[in-house]
């Protein structure tokens, strides 16, 4: 099961994800994380990727989704510290090229 | 492939037991030779293929199963994916990283079973279904 | 007891492949509704049975399978382990906890089977096999 | 897989193992890294059992085969902290009454 920490710094919200981000289960909480965070006004978040071990095509598709949704709010999701796995998951569905990413935690919450 | 140790494993049309195949796919390769990285490729590779069976095959359906060989051999990896669906043409699917598709929300599994193995076959058998064949290969040195 | 979802797994007589019917007997019994801790149970019982089944029952031939059923239901986790040999007396085994056993270095799989879950039962079916039957019930409130 | 770390201790050898004592794996680390403190003439050993899982019964016996091994040499094998399934597993064995086990590292190796 994927873990999801709620930090708050500033106006950012930083969720903290553990484990790994897959069909019917992390892809499920990342939404609902998300969606709970919009609904509360912080359209600003950085999902920390530093401890997810692996995505599935659906997890990634939840991520896309978090992207759009936030957009739509006129907010942003942002990464921080995608690493194996999950950058090279990035990488190859050149969605490296569509979200940013920080590899340093106070210049991601400086950028929003 | 002469596999040197196999395992069969149908499930139930339910996304919920594709960790039970990820699982055992990752066994199978790592007995296989592969290392814990390339074994998760692997491994990634077969969760793909069968997420879209239980999907798209079979309609989610829980009467209908997903069965899958998987073979560790000399070689390498070898895994095949069979759903009771009536088929695709994988060449149709549309490419999830042209610069208009990549804010889709689907579209990425053949992208990644392909990426994550050296082989993928697909082949149609009328009234009985897809199957996805998947080999990874054992190089003598380098890391996949 | 009904199955709301089902997996059925036959590995080679290969004890490299025990961890891919134990992770899967975990899974499935997560999706029963078990805890960590209880879905370890679960899947400690069924390693035993597949321990015992490629070692005692297959002798450890690579060529005969070990056939393994999963099932998730609303009461709880079941599980049917089957293997090709001549069968057993799962009464004649010397209990392991007596003071005179405890020293032995094997012997303990039925013990861990028995403990672990909450309804064990083993048939013996002419020219097939051993096979044996593993039911774990989920309580309302207590863990196991 | 099973990780086993090494410590000396005046006397007493500690391997702090970690994951699961299990068929084919585990207790085959185990097996080997205690022939070779044997071996080695060490026979005062430690098991620091914390970080594991669990076991299965070839794991068990083969904690026995370790234990009866040591003696025969003059030497003991005791338990270091054993928690969750492998506690479970040390009571419905029995084999709490046979190895000294304890909770507090200090005092297991004043105990040699
Ligand atoms: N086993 C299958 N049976 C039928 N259609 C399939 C199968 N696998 C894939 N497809 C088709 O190929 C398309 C692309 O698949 P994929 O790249 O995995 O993306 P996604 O599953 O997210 O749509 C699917 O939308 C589906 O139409
Ligand atoms: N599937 C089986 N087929 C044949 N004999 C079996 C089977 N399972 C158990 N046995 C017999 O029962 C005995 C006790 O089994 P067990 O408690 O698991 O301990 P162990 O396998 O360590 O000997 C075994 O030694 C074996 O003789």
């Amino acid at each position: 099961m994927m873990k999801a920490g709620l930090r708050h710094a500033g106006e950012v919200a930083v969720l903290d994800l553990a484990g790994k981000i897959t069909i019917g289960e992390g892809d499920v909480v990342l939404r609902d994380k998300v969606h709970e965070l919009l609904d509360a006004g912080k359209n600003k978040i950085l999902l920390n990727l530093q401890a997810v071990t692996y995505m599935d095509s659906a997890g990634i598709g939840e991520l896309v989704a978090c992207y759009k949704r936030a957009r739509e709010k006129g907010g942003a999701v942002r990464l921080l510290n995608p690493s194996g796995k999950v950058f090279d998951l990035l990488q190859l569905t050149k969605l490296e090229q569509v979200f940013d990413t920080f590899r340093d935690e106070s210049e991601a919450l400086k950028s929003f | 492939m002469a596999a040197e140790t196999s395992v069969q494993i149908a499930i139930a049309s339910d996304v919920r037991l594709v960790d039970v195949v990820h699982g055992a796919a990752e066994r199978v390769a790592e007995i296989a030779g592969f290392a814990e990285e390339d074994a998760l490729s692997a491994a990634l590779a077969v969760r793909e293929a069968v997420i879209n069976a239980v999907k798209h095959g079979n309609g989610c359906d829980p009467a209908l199963s997903v069965d899958v060989v998987l073979e560790a051999g000399r070689e390498g990896f070898r895994a095949t994916v069979r759903d009771r669906g009536r088929g695709f043409d994988p060449g149709a699917a549309p490419d999830p990283t042209a610069e208009g598709n990549r804010l889709r929300t689907h579209g990425r599994g053949l992208l990644l079973i392909r990426a994550f193995v050296d082989e993928v076959r697909f082949r149609y058998a009328e009234g009985q279904g897809m199957e996805v064949e998947l080999i990874k290969k054992r190089r003598a040195e380098s890391a996949a």
